[in-house]
């Protein structure tokens, strides 16, 4: 392992104590911790940490932050991950990294080629090109495809657990520097419930990496002290190593949590409510425009100091400061302070704030003004900058060193501000944008609104923080901030493109994606002039980093070519994530068995252990669509029960059934006004089908509905419609016709419902001691009674959904499986059989009782699936009449519900299947088709244009494998009178 | 000036100082033959078709913000067919063919991948209907089909079948494909304005003018412009607009949101559907994984995006690809969607003179090129090709919806 | 996520309510005295509306109530109606 | 195994009728069970005998008795409100009960539940009709244990322990 040549021997936070070894492509390195990976390979040396997206070009680490642009790594080993940052990634013991996109290594890039042939490169030059052969970008895009992105995702899932927390707080404050902690304290002391988030592992932001004092003390005393008062507030929640990444609506914010308290939690999505937000995110540095500013060893000046002074990480020996703001003096001073030799200060600017001149002329620092670089020397890493006066005047001069600093000014972090919903605007004085008038309850405090000095900072925080504080009803005495020293303003010079020395020379915007200033020139000149098309275009903005350093020099330089201001041009709409965000974290905790929540019955069970193939029904019920015995097909069991209910007896588990009690004085009203049949002369005791409709005359509902007493009544829908129903019903009831005397509730898991059908269904019923008389003269088809089956309080009724005799037992929930298991044994000598979902369905189709959701299908109304005979031609206004009275024959004959009998009875056309003419025009489809073990023979239902008029006709029926023919017969198979359901 | 990799050489060594606006930033004149509100993929392409199919061109398109802003800028990119009923199928098989000679007919690279697309069948209910759709669709001539688990798991290696809602098979879809989506305008803006149609951003309608024979103009915020013929093709703000000739269309505006992931080397061809998840994704040529999901449950005009449909959206994938742990989501957005009331496009005349809308129905990137010709066809010959016949307004008189999402939800 | 105003509740999460649709879009008194005309458009139809609207939202998972809100949905901005109280 | 410190644990059947009505049947209700029903939603009042009315908006309770009673309490309830409009519906089979208690309760719940639960707006006592991950609850904050109990519609009975069993676990 190697020394850590470029680390200071004392200083910093990080533990020298600890030291942690670690592997960066290929390479054991040392760092310490404390250290993030992009500290640890700055102290090492490591100038190289990756190559470009397009043109492949060696990049290091420019900045320190959540803002960088190129030090994307792969993370290897067991905490395998494509593209992590490693300016925010803390280093630990054993971490293992690799550059991206070099191949064979950063070092010797055969991709780096490209850099040769840049200038086929252009923007967009994958829109002018690849356009021959015709219609081939497919086999170009192979190859483009393979370059293009950046990790690789990992080959297995490490099935880490990531969790969701809801939040709620009275002041959120986002961002744990000079302004947020003064914030967080001022609204803390007054008693609120505060949220402090911040993205470091330590509170303090900038401050973590600068000289400042505060009362005199260096300014990390100033921040131990708030940190601990703020950690004593019992209301106070602060949250390390958080990121907020998105600001929705009526201030909901997701944080991200990495490392939370509980170790085996990976990361945890906070989902936040505050009721006021202060943002105080501070700002970021901006780069400078000039040619090969992407060279290994450009950094970011801020950056560099941050590094120095809390990593004790020096970025370089011997560096140059390139500037156009006061900002960054002191960072050059600071480098200086701490073993950087600041070789010269080239300032942009003619006449920069006179005490900063003197200060750093004072540490022995050459200040050249009025001054530009126009050239970097060095492809691997920086080994000299050539300087020339910025009018042009005199002779450039090349200065050695290995370390360039540039400054371009400050961008507040406006971007939560912008996701909220506001507009930032542009400051001229600042030459950048801050934030714009607040949409929600909201306010930036510090650095991100363009309060840059320390003092302000304090003072803005502080306020910020009582006001937020005093709008939820917390209302204090304000204390005065801490004392801090003035700061003269920053003053930058706005400077969108230092001159191009030579037309080959390339200065980067977007870093991330190789955008270059000539790039933005030749969206422009192309046309694309709004920022949104010179972004689409460019692709500038659009990289991992979404443009957080690039954005606002892109918007200058646009404003520069086409001679407006940056305001004019405004910025592009900043959306969620601030920074990326894990699937892991998105996702939760939720394991693939509640991520939809699983409905049971209390027959689910008995399913399962009893060979039930359980399937998605709707409902979020999963109910068996057979229950196999072993060794059978479902095609085996589906017949053996079918035959089961036509010839012996069935058991089926209705529980999923909807069901709805309708109480009040006006419930018949109301059912008649729902139903498009009358339910004024339905006595007690009694049940019968009713037949819902949509508004716009489709069929919604089919289902049976009890009358329990006087003004009691309950309907049971058919279970994948039933929250459809409700909803229908309470929306009719509550905002059309909230006079009615009707109560809605919803009992569908009060009661379980279990069906015994069959011929022999009455010897069940009496074996099972029912204790009432169930002949068919003493309980008649369509009745309903209260008894007792083995001893639990029943309701049973006769209804059927398969055409045989039928007995629907409802009980009280707790009491299904005692009643299912009752009937078993009652029915053990019937062999009694239980069927599943897909059986019911064909017992319904040989009987052609109507499924809205299958015969309904399109625009079917009621008298289109053959039902129009339950519209009583007196009857009043119900929903949907009027939508079945309007002339619908224009549009040309309809689709009636009819039988079909394929030719070849062996032939059993899916659900679907399209049925056509001799032209080959769909004239209608099957609703759906089984094989009738009844009939020995397949049957379907379908859908016909004009039906009716053709039974006894042939048609054709298509399916991709094979065209049949099939017989069009009345849509009922079996005991076409109704005789065995009325036994 | 002609785009090819020669000239892109040339001007290569010349630094690309020579090349032209791809369409002029016209100024409106005041009057045109045919009026195009919408600057988008249909509307640009609308344009582009009554130049070069009708020979119609004095043709404006105005557009009230930037060119391709709309949906074209905020959709998935996916191109598909996989439709239940006849019209739609029809339709949509012919909207997918349409897009295969763009490039060329542009002259400008749309970016035309076909990926094909997997979806992924979860339980037998799934299945049933994934026959239906097959069958339906290979009536038309679609290569739809269904593949068994095997099959599925080697297409998707990476796919594992989750316990609530196990993987019973899936569908094969070869024909889809996806285009770089603001391509699309760019190259119908570059193409039409050859042509000499007029192309006016910034230009926000603000009425329709009508006399006793129909459409006259519009009122717009460059000043009056007059025209007898007027197609609209906007979309999110379809209601609004037709609105301002008193057409009343059924139709609402809900946002559809769309996530993307941080780039990664390639790890799957295909657009991958999870049906029973309500969620789909591919990824695009630069690496990032596109993923969307269904639209929101109530109207909004709101382009932020919500929270929740992120969360959804991936903790669905993250149920049949769990390799997917450590992929990041980098950014989502959302599209304002014109909703049909049957989910089916309406391309229509309508009750005044002269006014024709274009309006998706349910997201109208995948038919850009059919619907913009024949929308150009419409207005030029005043009768509907036999292709949209079904898509008239007339059908909401008349009863015969095309309900395309009957069958998995109720309105 | 919206923050929705219950009269009974407080505020909640959008999660909790269904949309339920224009307050202007109601169901006509007497549906067989309008034209097929009138009808169809008042099925199809639905208002739409670009900015502030009132709407009913039916509070499923929590007190079980229809309320009125206003919302902008240019914004998913919400504020309280001006009659504050469920429609009960 | 063991994540968060909470214990889960499926509580027996209680009976419980949902009552609605005007104020007219409020009172009859009052009157009859010795109580007075809350008008504002997500209160309850609990009585001597242990009976708890859950206030789910100012007309619409629900009634927890002892298991067995529940039929009792409706028909007499019933007789009381004879020429009021009411509905009154047995639904002790429509809940199930869960109990979540322990230290750390809170910090499970918060993955799930929505609303605030802090104890400063939710003290012991409290109650609230709303979600929990994706399912409809009634949470009671019993005591300061802290010890939640959780109806939930009884079909979803054993996704909500799973889910819980989830949020608690540490993997």
């Amino acid at each position: 392992m190697s020394k850590q040549a470029f680390r200071a021997n004392s200083g910093g936070r990080i533990d020298r104590d600890r030291p942690l070894t670690f592997t960066f492509n290929g390479k054991r390195l040392g760092g310490y911790t404390g250290d993030t990976l992009s500290s640890a390979l700055i102290a090492n040396g490591i100038s190289i940490v990756g190559r470009s997206f397009k043109y492949h070009r060696p990049r290091g680490i420019m900045s320190a932050g959540a803002e960088e642009t190129n030090a994307f790594v792969q993370l290897l080993g067991s905490n395998e991950e494509p593209n992590v940052l490693a300016t925010t990634l803390p280093l630990y013991e054993g971490l293992e990294a690799h550059s991206v996109n070099a191949w064979p290594s950063v070092h010797f890039d055969l991709g780096g080629m490209n850099n040769f042939l840049h200038r086929l490169f252009p923007a967009g030059f994958y829109y002018k090109t690849f356009m021959w052969p015709r219609d081939r970008w497919d086999w170009y895009s192979r190859f483009i495809r393979r370059v293009a992105g950046w990790g690789a995702v990992p080959k297995k899932s490490a099935r880490n657990r990531y969790e969701h927390r809801f939040h709620h707080c009275d002041v959120m404050v986002i961002g744990a520097g000079p302004a947020g902690l003064s914030a967080a304290l001022a609204a803390g002391r007054s008693g609120a419930r505060v949220l402090l988030v911040d993205n470091q592992p330590e509170a303090g932001g900038y401050l973590l990496g600068d000289s400042a004092e505060i009362n005199s003390r260096p300014a990390l005393s100033w921040i131990s002290e708030v940190v601990a008062e703020i950690d004593a507030l019992p209301d106070v929640v602060r949250l390390k190593e958080t990121s907020a990444i998105g600001y929705y609506d009526q201030n909901f914010i997701t944080a991200l949590e990495r490392r939370p308290d509980k170790s085996w939690v990976k990361e945890r999505l906070w989902k936040i409510r505050a009721r006021q937000v202060i943002l105080a995110t501070g700002a970021i540095e901006r780069p400078i425009t000039f040619a090969d500013n992407d060279r290994p060893g450009v950094m970011l000046a801020s950056s560099a100091s941050h590094y120095c002074l809390r990593y004790g990480a020096r970025p370089g020996r011997d560096a140059v400061l390139f500037t156009n703001n006061n900002g960054s003096y002191q960072h050059a001073i600071d480098l200086k302070d701490n073993g950087v030799n600041i070789v010269a200060v080239i300032d942009l600017r003619s006449e920069p704030d006179a005490s900063l001149i003197a200060a750093a002329t004072a540490k022995g620092i050459d200040v050249l003004l009025a001054s530009q670089i126009s050239k970097v020397i060095g492809v691997r890493r920086v080994s000299a900058v050539e300087i020339c006066a910025s009018n042009g005047a005199g002779d450039c001069r090349r200065i050695a060193c290995d370390l360039l600093l540039m400054s371009g000014g400050w961008n507040p972090t406006i971007h939560l501000h912008s996701q909220s919903g506001a507009r930032p605007a542009y400051d001229a004085d600042l030459v950048t944008f801050i934030p714009g008038m607040s949409v929600q309850n909201e306010v930036s405090a510090g650095a991100c609104r363009g309060q840059f000095a320390l003092s302000t900072c304090l003072s803005d925080g502080l306020t910020a923080g009582y006001n937020a504080a005093k709008a939820c009803g917390f209302d204090t005495e304000p204390k005065s901030g801490p004392i801090c020293a003035a700061e003269p303003n920053i003053s930058p010079m706005p400077m969108w493109e230092v001159p191009l020395p030579k037309k080959s020379s390339r200065a980067f915007l977007d870093f991330n994606n190789d955008v270059t200033s000539k790039d933005i020139r030749l969206a422009e000149r192309e046309g694309y002039r709004s920022i949104e098309l010179v972004k689409r275009y460019t692709t500038a903005g659009m990289g991992i980093d979404q443009g957080k350093t690039g954005n606002v020099n892109i918007i200058g330089l646009m404003a520069q070519i086409t001679s407006t201001t940056p305001g004019a041009i405004g910025t592009t709409t900043y959306r969620p994530a601030y920074s990326p965000v894990s699937f892991g974290a998105m996702a939760g905790a939720d394991s693939s068995d509640l991520i939809i929540p699983w409905r049971r019955t209390p027959i689910t069970d008995w399913f399962i252990d009893n060979g039930g193939h359980l399937d998605e029904t709707g409902a979020l019920f999963r109910r068996p669509l057979f229950i196999a015995k072993s060794g059978e097909t479902a095609n085996d069991a589906i017949n053996r029960e079918a035959l089961a209910v036509r010839n012996g007896v069935g058991i089926y588990d209705g529980t999923p059934l909807g069901k709805i009690s309708i109480k009040g004085a006006d419930a018949v009203t109301f059912l008649d006004r729902v139903y498009t049949n009358s339910w004024g002369k339905l006595p007690i005791g009694r049940c019968k089908f009713g037949y819902m409709l949509h508004e716009d005359g489709r069929l919604l509902d089919d289902g049976v509905t009890f009358r329990l007493s006087e003004d009691h009544y309950l309907m049971s829908t058919g279970s994948g419609v039933a929250s459809v129903v409700q909803k229908h019903l309470e929306r009719l009831l509550h905002c059309d016709w909230p006079d009615l005397d009707v109560y809605l509730t919803p009992v569908s898991d009060q009661w379980a419902v279990i069906c015994v059908c069959g011929p022999l269904a009455r010897d069940v019923m009496q074996a099972a001691a029912t204790s009432i008389d169930v002949s068919s003269d003493a309980f008649k088809f369509l009745d309903t009674k209260n008894c007792q089956i083995a001893n639990i309080n029943a309701r049973v009724s006769r209804v059927t959904y398969t055409g045989e005799l039928s007995f629907e037992i409802v009980v009280a929930t707790r009491h299904g499986r005692e009643l299912w298991d009752a009937l078993l044994a009652a029915g053990k000598d019937f062999d009694i059989t239980p069927v599943g979902s897909d059986t019911s369905m064909l017992l319904r189709t040989e009987k052609a009782f109507i499924a809205a959701g299958l015969e309904g299908d399109g625009y079917a109304n009621i008298y289109d699936v053959g039902m129009g005979w339950v519209v009583p031609k007196k009857k009043g206004d119900f929903v949907g009449k009027r939508s079945t009275t309007r002339d619908l024959n224009k549009g040309g004959p309809r689709p009636e519900v009819i039988g079909l009998l394929p030719e070849d009875g062996s032939f059993v056309p899916p659900k679907g299947t399209p049925l056509i003419d001799a032209e080959r025009n769909m004239i209608g489809m099957v609703t759906i088709g089984f094989h009738s073990p009844n009939l020995k023979r397949s049957i379907a239902l379908a859908q016909l244009s004009d039906g009716r008029s053709r039974l006894g006709e042939t048609v054709t029926l298509f399916t991709k494998e094979k065209t049949a023919l099939a017989k069009v017969c009345e849509p009922v198979f079996i005991d076409p009178d109704g005789l065995k359901m009325r036994d | 000036m002609k785009y090819s990799a020669l000239n892109l050489a040339w001007h290569a060594l010349r630094n690309h100082g020579g090349w032209p606006p791809a369409w002029r930033h016209a100024r409106p004149k005041p009057s045109y033959d045919v009026i195009i509100i919408g600057g988008g993929g249909h509307g640009l392409g609308a344009a582009f078709y009554l130049a070069s199919q009708h020979n119609i061109n004095n043709v404006a398109v105005l557009e009230k913000g930037w060119l391709g802003g709309g949906n074209t800028a905020r959709n998935t990119m996916t191109i598909r067919d996989n439709f239940l009923y006849p019209e739609n199928v029809r339709f949509h098989r012919a909207a997918v063919e349409s897009w295969h000679t763009l490039s060329n007919d542009l002259n400008f690279n749309i970016m035309l991948s076909k990926r094909g697309m997997t979806t992924v069948l979860m339980g037998d209910r799934d299945l049933s209907d994934a026959k239906r759709m097959v069958n339906t669709t290979s009536l038309f001539g679609a290569e739809h089909r269904i593949i068994t688990l095997e099959e599925l798991q080697q297409r998707l290696p990476l796919a594992e079948s989750p316990q609530r809602l196990p993987i019973v098979g899936g569908i094969h879809h070869p024909d889809v494909v996806i285009a770089r989506h603001d391509a699309v305008s760019w190259g119908y803006a570059r193409a039409a304005s050859k042509l000499g149609v007029d192309i006016i951003e910034n230009c926000e309608v603000t009425d329709i003018l009508c006399d006793a024979q129909g459409v006259t103009g519009v009122q717009t915020s460059q000043g009056k412009i007059t025209t007898r013929k007027l197609g609209m093709a906007v979309s999110g703000h379809g209601k609004r607009v037709a609105a301002m000739a008193d057409v009343c269309l059924p139709i609402e505006t809900v946002p559809l949101q769309a996530i993307v992931s941080t780039p990664v080397k390639p790890i799957l061809d295909n657009v991958v559907v999870l049906r029973g998840l309500n969620t789909y994704f591919v990824q695009s040529d630069k690496g990032e994984l596109v993923m969307g999901s269904i639209a929101e449950p109530y109207p909004s005009y709101s382009q932020r995006g919500t929270p929740q449909v992120p969360e959804a959206t991936i903790a669905a994938i993250l149920q049949v690809f769990p390799v997917f742990e450590r992929m990041q989501f980098m950014r989502q957005w959302a599209g304002a969607l014109d909703i049909t009331y049957d989910n089916s496009p309406i391309i229509s005349k309508t009750e005044i003179d002269g006014f024709y809308v274009d309006v998706a129905g349910s997201g109208g990137f995948k038919t850009t090129p059919l619907a913009a010709m024949m929308h150009a066809d419409l207005i030029a010959n005043n009768r509907p090709d036999p292709l949209i016949e079904a898509y008239g307004l007339e059908r909401f008189s008349s009863g015969r919806l095309i309900l395309e999402r009957a069958s998995y939800g109720n309105r | 996520m919206i923050f929705i105003h219950c009269p009974h509740c407080g505020d909640r999460n959008e999660d909790e309510f269904t949309y339920g649709g224009d307050v202007e879009h109601r169901r006509p008194d007497k549906p067989d005295a309008m034209s097929d005309a009138q009808w169809c458009e008042y099925i199809y139809c639905v208002p739409n509306t670009k900015g502030w609207a009132k709407e009913h939202w039916w509070h499923v998972r929590g007190c079980n109530r229809w309320i009125l809100v206003e919302r902008n949905s240019i914004n998913n901005e919400l504020r309280k109606p001006d009659e504050d109280s469920g429609s009960e | 195994m063991a994540g968060y410190n909470v214990s889960i644990k499926a509580l027996a059947n209680c009976g419980f009728l949902d009552l609605r009505g005007g104020n007219d049947a409020r009172q009859a209700c009052n009157e009859y069970l010795d109580i007075v029903l809350p008008t504002c939603a997500n209160k309850l009042v609990k009585t001597a005998n242990g009976r708890i009315a859950f206030c789910i908006s100012s007309n619409h309770w629900l009634l927890q008795v002892a298991d067995g009673n529940q039929m009792d309490v409706l028909q007499s309830l019933e007789r009381s409100s004879a020429d009021i409009s009411h509905s009154f519906v047995d639904v002790s089979d429509l809940y199930a009960r869960i109990q979540l208690s322990g230290p750390e309760s809170r910090d499970v719940l918060a993955q799930g539940v929505s609303i605030d639960i802090h104890p400063r707006v939710f003290p012991p006592g409290s109650t609230a009709r709303t979600g929990i991950a994706k399912t409809t609850t009634q949470i009671h904050y019993v005591n300061e244990s802290p010890t939640y109990d959780i109806l939930v519609f009884s079909s979803f009975r054993q996704y909500m322990l799973d889910w819980l069993a989830m949020a608690a676990a540490k993997s």
